[in-house]
């Protein structure tokens, strides 16, 4: 996670022009499979993703409880979505980051309006530009939101991380590959409360608390333009 | 919920889809050889070397091309490599799973793949480095995103187009980035057998009632580059001998179209 | 599919000897495999493939149709059957092969007269020398009828293709490897249907005219050479 | 018989743990920040270059090192390898299966790889024999032989502990064997969310009644080097804070009286 | 339909074949010690390097062997390799399935290559081409086309009986094609526990009546070369080495009579 | 399995010090895994193995007899257990290993006291010295008495081989990477009956005598440390 690669230069810009607490720009679309039962597709900088979702009766499995909604996440990478080419089929990192985003969307969904029902959310990232495990999840909570799922709130994240040193919002890819740490976190906007949150690198606790508080911002913008995408289609249940 | 892609869809939709091609009109007002609306969107992924979305009515595919430096084949040293795979992502329908690939997705890239391969769109005597130890390999990558029928075509089209504007990274290995040279534009013609008639593009309800499935690829040549008879069903010689001309006929119309 | 190997000589006869529209020998023998329901051995040229039928209830899965049968072909080389050893296990081309075979036998049975039955049609290639695809199932309806299974028709395949530009019937190894094209073709003798067909290569309007009356003349032959083999044993359906 | 080791145990149990804990004890007796027992057997498997049995109460691993020679990665060809990788025994619990590693154990894997990886625990610069050609590969893995909750934190002690004890074996290749060179020595901490409160090292039953677990890594710089989420649950920005700061005290202690 | 190979048989013929074998004589006629038919095709497969088709009663095995050039394992650079596989393959058994192989085939696989390669058929220090870098690799691939019991022996005589026809191509690689020089001619006799009895080449019927298998391979030393007790099921010392006998006159007698 | 390492010096005695017909210590230790049903943890010269049982309701499939219970026995290798490092997940020797070892124990334990039965045995080598086999089944028969079921007597097995052409008891790594025969065997000590042999080598009749009675001979100290092991825990059934 270190290199000599200067990364922010001397008037405080880094490599794509952006100040330190700034966001690329995010676009959102819903309604984009029309297979499936909610879709969005979410643009964040280079970052192409495409998410959709279907609700469908739960398969039993002797093991598992049936009185709430289990929640599938599975994150897929096209293989032309980075530099060198991927072979199709998950492996340990897209394995882990599927499992935290189904824990995350279902700290926000109401499964147990849901019994005996299973909620799979298919991500394919299309194009990958740093930050993809954020915005999946967060065009992934537009989606499920999308196919009429009972959500107490829409899950929106944010990622921050240290590039030369210092605190920035949103790493672009050659901060992710060259700084010194990376902060993906999600939270439920309405109570500020994490349902994601993972960190490696190296991070003092005042870096922490500089992080935090830069996404706890740009995630209300974030927010907003979820809910945008989403218009009339998503009224927050009166829930918890 | 799920329903399966082969499924029979209920009676009384079968009865209206194929009356109204009997009577030479299909039931969103096509006739039998026009093709849904296309939409291709090249370079849709600037990062990869070359790409496109193609949107065949409600049929979204994404095609995306990486090219890698490799070691050749031992039985082909002088030869770069092309390879293709279609991966019908389980997005795309509620009946298509993860996990390795169905027999149905290998014979779509299968297909696709002998059509682009042998009209020689790709010259892989040029994509050779150092021959027997260094070559270009062409890695051509669809995702299925959404299925309504008609999945060939769709690739085909978006693999030609993303070949069309790939550009061959060498500047990444202390060369300089150059055109892949694309010799052919190909195009893959699939009818349906649907009671008598063989109707084209057809979509997901169309392939749900049909009785086998015919593709013909043919170039600006027209000749047969790839055919493929598919599903349960059977044809005359005579239904394949139209279906010949009609790829020849439509096929031209939409190299002209839509890869010129 | 090009090489500087002359594969027709002066005489226009070719590699090994045959006239371009010159069959290779076949025989086929059934009742091979005594714990099987129906099978049958056929050398074709060089190629030896066993076939393989067993009759069973079929294993319902939700999305099924239960009313008639299901036919499941799998095609499968043996280690030492090519020129290079092949590892076990099924690959895209051996699966594509199974594919097209199901569906040609498909389209042979009275599946409607079979409900909740599998057929499952084990083709083992012993020995390869080019046109495995087309012997297979040529061989594995004989072995369906010998199983007893209601047929409308035996099914009967041929390959053509282009050596030196020239179509031939029934390529040879050197021909496949090295020639224009590849024309493998299968029909149901009674109505003349088609229920298989590939093309790969380079094919006119013209020459595939040429290349399917050729087939269809030679199909007659290997027509009766299925029909003795199965001698007594099959009786045709009176259906369709 | 099979009991899933996230089921909910019984309503009763339930109750008793969060009453108990709402009162600033746990049921077997700890206060909300201890650890249970910790017992380290430093070179378990003398035939491994580096290895520990750790017995966190009942939840009992082995750590085992394989230090090789092998090739570098292409993208870092001046950097030795480093690999971990947890299995989840099928013998460790009843629903445990044996096959593929689940998403919880990549997971644990994964958090246990990075607070060791990013404290610099090993300096991989310092594992090259000959650049871009020739490397130590360090293999740690870690046998998860019965579960009785907090796996991280167990396989985070076995892990740093076998490397503390490694021996790169350069005289099988020719050289002179030589301690590994271990730089820190990192502790996890792992939280459950109990109610409204936080506890260190839950054991099986207190993960079963928890809305979400948290886990902190430092090293001797008390930063933060890895940091998890997991399971299903909330917490307050707060609540992360003081699982910061409960990291670096106890992680302080533990590591003074069990890694010096 | 599907009846598994492990399967009981019905109680009246199960009694039937015990009532026959106490009294010395098996249904089909054969003495304890008889083998059932023996036929050997070889060369049955002329484009492999060697092959044989072997009857045994309803058993049919087909053997075919390549040799290609390969690199030697790293810790033994001075030596050819041999591998050995036996593939159950679905059509020879109603319950047999496609896939990986089961513990079964890997069971026969790995006792038949002990009895040849302990005999030392194959001399691999003779099949080296340059030392550390090119060696011959001898694959043994053995297709069981229809299961009537005793897969074991009539696939050693199988890949015995291969091995004495095989060549070496060398000229493919610019040599001289040789023979495979052969140095043993193992058998293998295989009995069942049946009753108090040992049988010889138990058929299908009688493998699903034993108790217990045992298997004893020798060469023309009338050493044992390798020995199973397969199944489950005991025997006593004394049956070992009844059974141990056994092979050794039965074993010279198939080895006179279809390997010279 | 031949090589120029003298494993028997002048003396007579093995590299390790050993007589010919000596054993390396063993220690067996039961209820070592709390969550299992039945546990032991052996160690035998360097192996070290534990094993671990659990009885459960067998999941039933068609061909499968339910009258009596199923034992399956897994047997598997850390990573760090042998010279070079092991990849995860199951080979063909792990695989035979496992069914024999399953066929062992099936003979010992009485299954048809335990209808619709699973017996799992998960055996975990952590240290592997030569025999481990061997050392697996003998742990694994303990452990199973442990897990309370029913059994006619305790597995026990032994190993003997050929170093430098001489028989020897329970060979080392040296012996068996380097030695002429390796011969594992495993008895019922009440009645002496044999439920595991194996040989691969080189054995006259004359060896195979020598070898086994040198075994039986072990054996009955084997089998005396099992019993202590379980102590009173295990108490032998009026069985057979």
């Amino acid at each position: 996670m270190e290199g000599n690669i200067k990364l922010i230069n001397d008037d405080g810009l880094r490599l794509d022009g952006r100040a330190f607490n700034e966001m690329r720009p995010i676009k959102i679309q819903t309604g984009v499979i029309e297979k499936a039962d909610g879709s969005a597709f979410i643009e964040w900088g280079a970052n192409k993703i495409i998410v959709a979702v279907y609700v469908r009766e739960a398969y039993p499995k002797h093991t598992q409880n049936m009185d709430r909604a289990i929640v599938k996440a599975r994150y897929n990478m096209a293989g032309f979505s980075v530099e060198e080419r991927k072979r199709p089929g998950p492996d340990r990192r897209t394995m882990e980051i599927s499992k935290v985003v189904s824990e995350a969307l279902s700290s926000a969904i109401i499964l147990e309006k849901l019994p005996r029902v299973e909620i799979d959310v298919f991500i394919e990232v299309l194009e990958a530009d740093a930050g993809t495990r954020i915005a999946s999840l967060t065009a992934s909570s537009v989606a499920v939101a999308d196919a009429g799922v009972p959500m107490r709130d829409l899950v929106v994240g944010c990622t921050a991380g240290k590039a030369d040193g210092r605190v920035v919002l949103d790493l672009s890819k050659d901060e992710d590959n060259y700084g010194q740490a990376d902060i993906p976190m999600a939270i439920l906007p309405r109570t500020g409360k994490v349902v994601l949150l993972q960190i490696d690198g190296d991070v003092s606790e005042e870096e922490f608390d500089q992080a935090t508080s830069m996404m706890m911002n740009a995630m209300k913008d974030i927010s907003k333009i979820q809910r945008d995408a989403l218009m009339s289609k998503y009224s927050i249940e009166d829930g918890e | 919920m799920p329903m399966d892609s082969n499924a029979v869809i209920s009676e009384i939709k079968k009865g209206f889809i194929l009356d109204s091609i009997k009577k030479g009109k299909r039931i969103d007002g096509r006739s039998l050889t026009d093709f849904r609306e296309i939409k291709i969107t090249e370079n849709f992924i600037p990062k990869a070397c070359g790409s496109a979305m193609v949107e065949l009515g409600k049929t979204k595919v994404v095609a995306g091309i990486k090219i890698e430096e490799g070691t050749p084949f031992p039985d082909s040293p002088e030869s770069g490599v092309m390879a293709l795979n279609i991966e019908l992502l389980p997005m795309a329908f509620p009946t298509f799973e993860s996990g390795p690939p169905s027999e149905q997705a290998i014979e779509y890239s299968r297909v696709v793949d002998r059509g682009i391969r042998e009209s020689n769109v790709i010259d892989t005597s040029k994509l050779v480095i150092e021959p027997g130890e260094k070559v270009w390999m062409v890695y051509i990558d669809i995702d299925v995103l959404n299925y309504d029928g008609n999945i060939i075509d769709a690739c085909t089209l978006a693999a030609v187009s993303a070949l069309k504007n790939a550009i061959v990274p060498a500047s990444k290995y202390g060369g300089e980035d150059f055109k892949l040279p694309v010799n052919a534009l190909p195009v893959s013609v699939t009818m349906a057998k649907i009671g008598d008639e063989l109707v084209c593009d057809p979509d997901l309800e169309e392939e749900q009632v049909s009785n086998g499935r015919i593709t013909v690829t043919m170039a600006e040549d027209n000749h047969i580059h790839a055919m493929q008879k598919g599903d349960v069903g059977e044809f005359s010689l005579d239904e394949i001998r139209k279906a010949i001309k009609t790829s020849s006929d439509i096929g031209s119309k939409i190299r002209e179209k839509y890869l010129r």
